[in-house]
């Protein structure tokens, strides 16, 4: 069976930048693909590839039997791809309520669905995220973490079946990340695909079913999130090498001290 | 030094849906039928007046779906009117068809593919490059039928009128419900929130689903259509067509000052302020005979400075007084 | 003979040019710098033609005396209306300031019709029409040495720009208000001298049309489009950009009248506008500005 | 509610006031005195030529009331003129007849500046069944539709230069070639085709013609292409600007030809004042001059050099043909009024079409279509700074300085 979304050797060069080279992975249905890497790293640009915003110079993104390179940027969403903005971009006159409304109308579903339907749809949704209470409020009123809010509605008003979250949760408190968190896993129970980016360690571990590792550019590690964390190669990608060969000889002087201690008392502990 | 995006000049007033201010909306549309009693007073004066205003109010309301609406500021949809007026003069100079219906519609059709065929390559520009390219073409478009003689060259054609006067004006005033109903219904319909979507924010609207060139295109063909069944009417009730009345600039210019001076971006802004600006022009012009066009000037500039986002915005300045002004200073360095 | 006539309507454009280059340079360096599209351009064109006549007229005072006069009395007068009018809406989108130039400018027109009266008034000096054959083309005196004064006009402009403090202030808050504002820069008295400059160009241009064409109150009108075009065909904010768009601009309006049609005069140069905004919206030779 | 909802409700409540309490002139015409409408342009491209025709509007009337009035059936009645100003604009004169018919109830209309305002004015007057004449609208076109209430006191525009091709088929050495250019509007376009029509019926060989655009700045091009084609005669179809425009061009380019002709310009004071001694040898055909040799009929100034005193006296400068055009205009009415003895409309328009009267400014007599093609034109050239005439014969005051010098020999 293919695989429901295929990176397959993708990259992107700005004029001499190569923000992104021969990047692949899959991505399983109704799993959580947790995005990681230092800044700077291409998460957002891959973000972009990967959601048809950006068309790549090199390699392809598959979905749906379809290349998403070749689907006009309008067209993306109508084939289940949504994604929210690491920089905000609600529309800024308009009430909460429309925002969310306009996805509704546009998105996978929008084609059969009235304005008074894209209306109520928008309303349950903010209930969903918990923006019922500032529904007719202007956008442009809004507090950072609810106007992330907004981004997460108004990409779940397009009914996706992949949903991009860049960033939704940087800026929030504790509480208020606990609360996406929930938000994401209700989502994910519902059977949306999610591919998180995310700097919150805490929240990948805890939300990602597969960790992708992206370092300048390169695709460095993949797989779950434990094992991801500890492989070297990530940890010199975060910390620096240095930090990374100590990091290895403690690993090692640790190893060797369990082994010591095991033969000295002759039994497993 | 990027300006704010039209948006937040053309933010949405009142409440319920983008139609803007549903009172004064019902307010207009009253207004509206009590005019169809102008013809009764049998005062050629008025009725020329209020057929001037209903003709500037489709014209705004034309001008309101890509400038208000989708944000496009365009300089150029007295082509559109052009076009309306010259199938009417034409229908009549080369085929003697005087049917008024039928001229409106070939009008509307024919301004409509021209937009398309404009709006493609021209609808890929923004801000001023936009504004300057339709502002191009109008003047392109008069100098270029100003050599057909087919059209009439420069010295244009007569346009045969008939006894009854008075069904231009119900004709006019045909096209101006309609233009009104139109724009009440995009307002409150999935595609009067795709232009919004555009207006405020293209590359999200893109990405919400909304195809931003068909979305423009269109906006502006149901603009054109506006403007060329007022140009219709216009030739058949000004009895003389030839290219600088055709596309003069004030019809040009006039039909935006009166969206932004009634408040663009809602239905019933356009129709307010055709109103307002028209008495104004009147009252300065009785008085003044020799130098109303320089208050007019003034005039233009006051409502600009004090008065950015229309009549209808003060429906909702939040703060009294002290919200009125210090929103003055908004854009100030 | 195809060979002279197509020879004459060359150095006809480049003639022509000059002005526009001028007019340009006034219009660009307020669009470039301010993001304003100055239709009250037109109406200083107008003041500055009508200030050489009213001296020549007067005080017998040569025109191309009368240049730094207009530039200056028409520095000063710009420098107040952006201070005190334009700069409450000099940040809102293009649209409000677009119809506040277009208020100022039908205000500037019909004072100057209560002020002149509408009849057409010109300016015939003793040199006026005086003219000199090299081969087969006829070079004007009075619009070589206008051209010679459009060079000159622009390069005083560039050394401003590069050499000078005030100058440099300026191409930094072109480039960004927000850095320009931190490291001290008054911006609103600044933008009241880069729209001062705009006007005094504007200014110096009316004397330099003065010279060859008639006066009359809207004379200026005309030269606001053309303005536009040569910013496309030059690229917006450069000295040179506005020289070589105008001399292209004059060139292509001189052969489009003569060899596509003498009615097609000004549509022809639209129509190059139009396919240049829609092949490269940023115009030929100019940087992408926001 | 707050301030901002009372506002608006005020605002709208105040305008709607101000659109129905739109100025209504106090009309309290007394029963002697004849209301006059005239839409003039005070503001826009026509304002100085709006000017010059008010000028000879009130001429008329101040002479008429000074003099005691009309007789209209035994009784003396004062003439009274209301002016409005039409921006140069085709519809806004449309809408002031209107107001004036209509509000003012004025008794007769006189007509705006300008062939395209003349015409949207002639369409309401024929609806409203006003008599209306009009002395600065000679487009031959508003005549073509059929009009019964519009009449013309002046020649038609294709007149205006076939006077000076008739001078120089006369002349010796007699000119072969001829370039014909004009404007790109109405008036201009007929002058040019009239000057076309005539070369072609008398063998002068059309060597360049072409139009430019109205209100245009430069027309080098087209000069050098006049120059090119090397013509005798150079004739220019067009208004003052463009007459400006082109003789200024052509002394630029130093094109020589024996004749330059323009339809509108030499007759006018702007024309000699603006360009000096680069106007001089210029011909232009003209409605009128003050050394004409008419002998009015009684009723008003009988004498044009009388007419002319009497009007430089009052407005300190020699009248132009648009002020005596402008004064003629009016007295086709007061003659007509005093035939039909009577205020009535439809008598009044039946006593132009049959007038037939010699005035200062010429025979005034109307063909069925109702323009004046009766009325010769005079040819004017520029002598030492002055407008002469100098064609045809019979009212020639001084013989025409022909041919032009060159440029280079003046």
């Amino acid at each position: 069976m293919t695989p429901f979304l295929r990176v397959v050797g993708v990259g992107m060069r700005f004029g001499g930048l190569q923000a992104l080279a021969d990047v692949t992975f899959d991505v399983e249905k109704g799993s959580v693909v947790g995005l990681i890497g230092p800044n700077g790293s291409g998460k957002t640009t891959l973000m972009n590839v990967v959601s048809g915003v950006y068309k790549p110079t090199s390699g392809s993104v598959q979905f749906a039997g379809r290349t998403i390179a070749d689907v006009p940027t309008y067209n993306v969403c109508k084939l289940g791809i949504a994604r929210t903005f690491q920089i905000v971009k609600p529309f800024v006159n308009l009430s909460v309520r429309e925002n969310v409304a306009v996805g509704a109308m546009y998105g996978r579903e929008g084609s059969h669905r009235s304005t008074r339907a894209s209306f109520e749809r928008a309303q349950e949704l903010l209930e969903v995220v918990g923006l019922a209470r500032v529904a007719d409020r202007q956008a442009a009123d809004l507090t950072i973490p609810d106007r992330k809010r907004l981004e997460v509605a108004k990409a779940l008003a397009l009914d996706p079946e992949v949903l991009l979250l860049d960033e939704v949760m940087a800026g929030l408190n504790a509480t208020e990340v606990d609360e996406a968190l929930q938000l994401l896993r209700d989502v994910n129970a519902r059977g949306v695909t999610l591919i998180v980016v995310e700097h919150l360690m805490k929240a990948i571990m805890s939300i990602s079913t597969t960790v992708v590792v992206l370092a300048e550019g390169k695709k460095i590690a993949q797989g779950q999130p434990r094992e991801v964390v500890a492989s070297p190669a990530v940890v010199e990608a975060y910390l620096g090498s240095r930090f990374a060969k100590r990091q290895g000889q403690l690993e090692e002087m640790r190893r060797q001290a369990e082994e010591a201690g095991a033969a000295s008392h002759g039994e497993s502990a | 030094m990027p300006a704010a995006s039209t948006g937040t000049l053309l933010r949405k007033v009142g409440f319920g849906g983008i139609t803007g201010n549903r009172t004064v909306f019902f307010i207009m549309c009253g207004v509206l039928v009590a005019m169809l009693g102008i013809p009764a007073l049998h005062n050629g004066y008025y009725e020329n007046l209020f057929r001037g205003i209903l003709m500037f109010s489709t014209l705004s309301m034309g001008w309101n779906i890509i400038g208000g609406y989708t944000g496009y500021v365009s300089f150029g949809n007295v082509v559109y009117f052009g076009i309306g007026a010259y199938t009417s003069a034409a229908l009549w100079q080369h085929f003697h068809q005087l049917n008024l219906l039928l001229a409106i519609v070939v009008g509307a059709i024919i301004a409509a593919l021209m937009a398309l065929i404009l709006g493609i390559p021209i609808l890929r520009l923004k801000g001023p490059y936009f504004g300057i390219a339709t502002l191009g073409t109008a003047l392109a478009t008069q100098e270029i039928i100003s050599n057909i003689d087919w059209l009439g060259g420069g010295s244009g054609f007569p346009v045969h009128q008939i006894d009854n006067f008075s069904l231009y004006y119900y004709a006019m005033w045909g096209v101006c419900a309609v233009s009104l109903a139109a724009t009440y219904a995009i307002g409150r319909s999935k595609f009067g929130y795709a232009l919004v979507a555009i207006r405020e924010n293209e590359e999200a609207a893109a990405i919400l689903g909304v195809d931003p060139t068909r979305t423009k295109v269109q906006a502006w063909m149901i603009s054109a259509m506006m403007a060329a069944s007022a140009g219709a009417v216009f030739a058949a009730a000004n009895g003389f067509i030839d290219p600088p009345t055709a596309f003069a600039s004030d019809t040009n210019i006039f039909p935006i000052v009166m969206a932004i001076l009634g408040g663009a971006g809602t239905a019933a802004g356009p129709l307010v302020g055709a109103f307002v600006l028209t008495a104004i022009n009147e009252t300065l012009w009785g008085h003044f005979p020799q130098i109303h066009t320089l208050f007019f000037g003034a005039v233009i500039v006051l409502v600009v400075l004090f008065l950015p986002r229309g009549v209808l915005w003060l429906l909702n300045v939040r703060g009294g007084w002290r919200g009125l002004v210090n929103s003055l200073g908004a854009y100030r360095v | 003979m195809e060979f002279n006539l197509a020879l004459q309507d060359l150095v006809n454009g480049i003639l022509a040019g000059g002005i526009f280059a001028v007019v340009a340079l006034g219009f660009s360096l307020v669009w470039g710098i301010m993001n304003i599209i100055n239709l009250a351009h037109g109406a200083y064109i107008m003041l500055g033609a009508y200030l050489a006549y009213t001296l020549f007229t007067f005080w017998h005072v040569d025109p191309f005396v009368s240049i730094p006069l207009a530039f200056i009395v028409l520095f000063i007068l710009g420098y107040f209306i952006q201070r005190y009018i334009i700069n409450f809406v000099v940040r809102a989108p293009i649209l409000t300031t677009f119809l506040l130039t277009f208020g100022l400018s039908l205000l500037i027109i019909n004072i100057a019709l209560v002020v002149f009266h509408g009849d057409v008034k010109g300016i015939t000096t003793s040199y006026t029409g005086t003219n000199f054959a090299v081969g087969p083309v006829t070079i004007s005196w009075t619009k070589l040495w206008t051209l010679v004064a459009a060079l000159l006009i622009t390069g005083c402009m560039q050394m401003f720009l590069t050499r000078t403090k005030t100058g440099r202030a300026i191409r930094a808050t072109s480039m960004d208000i927000g850095a320009a504002q931190l490291s001290g820069v008054n911006v609103a008295h600044l933008y009241a001298i880069v729209y001062g400059l705009g006007a005094g160009l504007a200014g110096a241009a009316g004397v330099l049309v003065s010279l060859s064409y008639s006066l009359q109150p809207s004379m200026g009108d005309p030269f606001i489009i053309k303005g536009f075009v040569v910013c496309v065909l030059g690229g917006l904010g450069s000295v040179q950009g506005a020289l070589i768009g105008g001399i292209l601009y004059g060139i292509l309006e001189s052969f489009g009248s003569q060899w596509i049609g003498t009615g097609l005069q000004d549509a022809t140069a639209l129509v190059v506008l139009l396919l240049v905004l829609v092949v490269r919206p940023r115009g030929i030779i100019g940087k992408a500005v926001a | 509610m707050h301030v901002g909802r009372g506002l608006s409700y005020i605002l709208l409540a105040v305008f709607v006031a101000g659109v129905a309490a739109v100025p209504r002139l106090a009309v309290g015409a007394d029963e002697n005195t004849i209301v006059f409408g005239a839409a003039l342009a005070a503001t826009g491209s026509y304002a100085r030529e709006g000017a010059l025709t008010k000028e000879g509007y009130d001429f008329w009337s101040d002479y008429v009331n000074v003099h005691g009035g009309i007789a209209v059936g035994g009784r003396k009645y004062r003439v009274e003129i209301r002016y409005a100003d039409d921006e140069s604009n085709p519809q806004t004169a449309a809408k002031l007849v209107e107001k004036f018919i209509d509000q003012d109830h004025v008794n007769f209309i006189l007509a705006p500046y300008g062939s395209a305002d003349t015409f949207a004015a002639a369409a309401v007057v024929e609806r409203k069944k006003i008599p209306m004449v009009e002395g600065n609208g000679a487009s031959e076109r508003i005549f073509n539709q059929g009009n019964k209430y519009t009449f013309g006191v002046l020649s038609p525009g294709r007149k205006y230069l076939q006077g000076v091709l008739d001078m120089a088929v006369h002349l010796k050495p007699r000119p072969q070639t001829i370039a014909v250019v004009s404007a790109n509007d109405l008036f201009s376009i007929e002058a040019a085709q009239g000057a076309l029509d005539f070369s072609a019926a008398h063998g002068l060989k059309v060597v360049y013609t072409a139009r430019y655009p109205a209100d245009t700045s430069d027309v080098s091009s087209v000069v050098s292409a006049i120059k090119a084609a090397k013509p005798d005669i150079i004739v220019n179809g067009g208004r003052l600007q463009e007459a400006l425009l082109m003789q200024r061009s052509l002394k630029e380019q130093g094109v020589n030809a024996l004749i330059f002709a323009h339809s509108v310009g030499p007759d006018t004071p702007d024309f000699r004042q603006t360009l000096g001694k680069d106007a001089e040898y210029v011909y232009g055909g003209t409605q009128w001059a003050s050394n004409a040799k008419y002998r009015g009929a009684p009723g008003f100034i009988t004498d044009s050099k009388v007419y002319a005193s009497e009007f430089t006296k009052r407005y300190g400068h020699v009248p132009s043909y648009q002020n005596a055009e402008s004064s003629a205009t009016c007295l086709a009415f007061q003659y007509a009024i005093e035939r039909a003895g009577s205020l009535d409309p439809l008598k009044v328009r039946d006593a132009l079409a049959a007038l037939d009267v010699v005035t200062f400014f010429g025979l005034l007599k109307f063909d069925e279509r109702g323009i004046n093609i009766y009325k010769p034109m005079v040819v004017n050239q520029i002598q030492h700074g002055e407008s002469v005439t100098v064609w045809p014969l019979g009212s020639q005051v001084r013989p025409p300085m022909y041919p032009t010098p060159p440029w280079g020999s003046r």
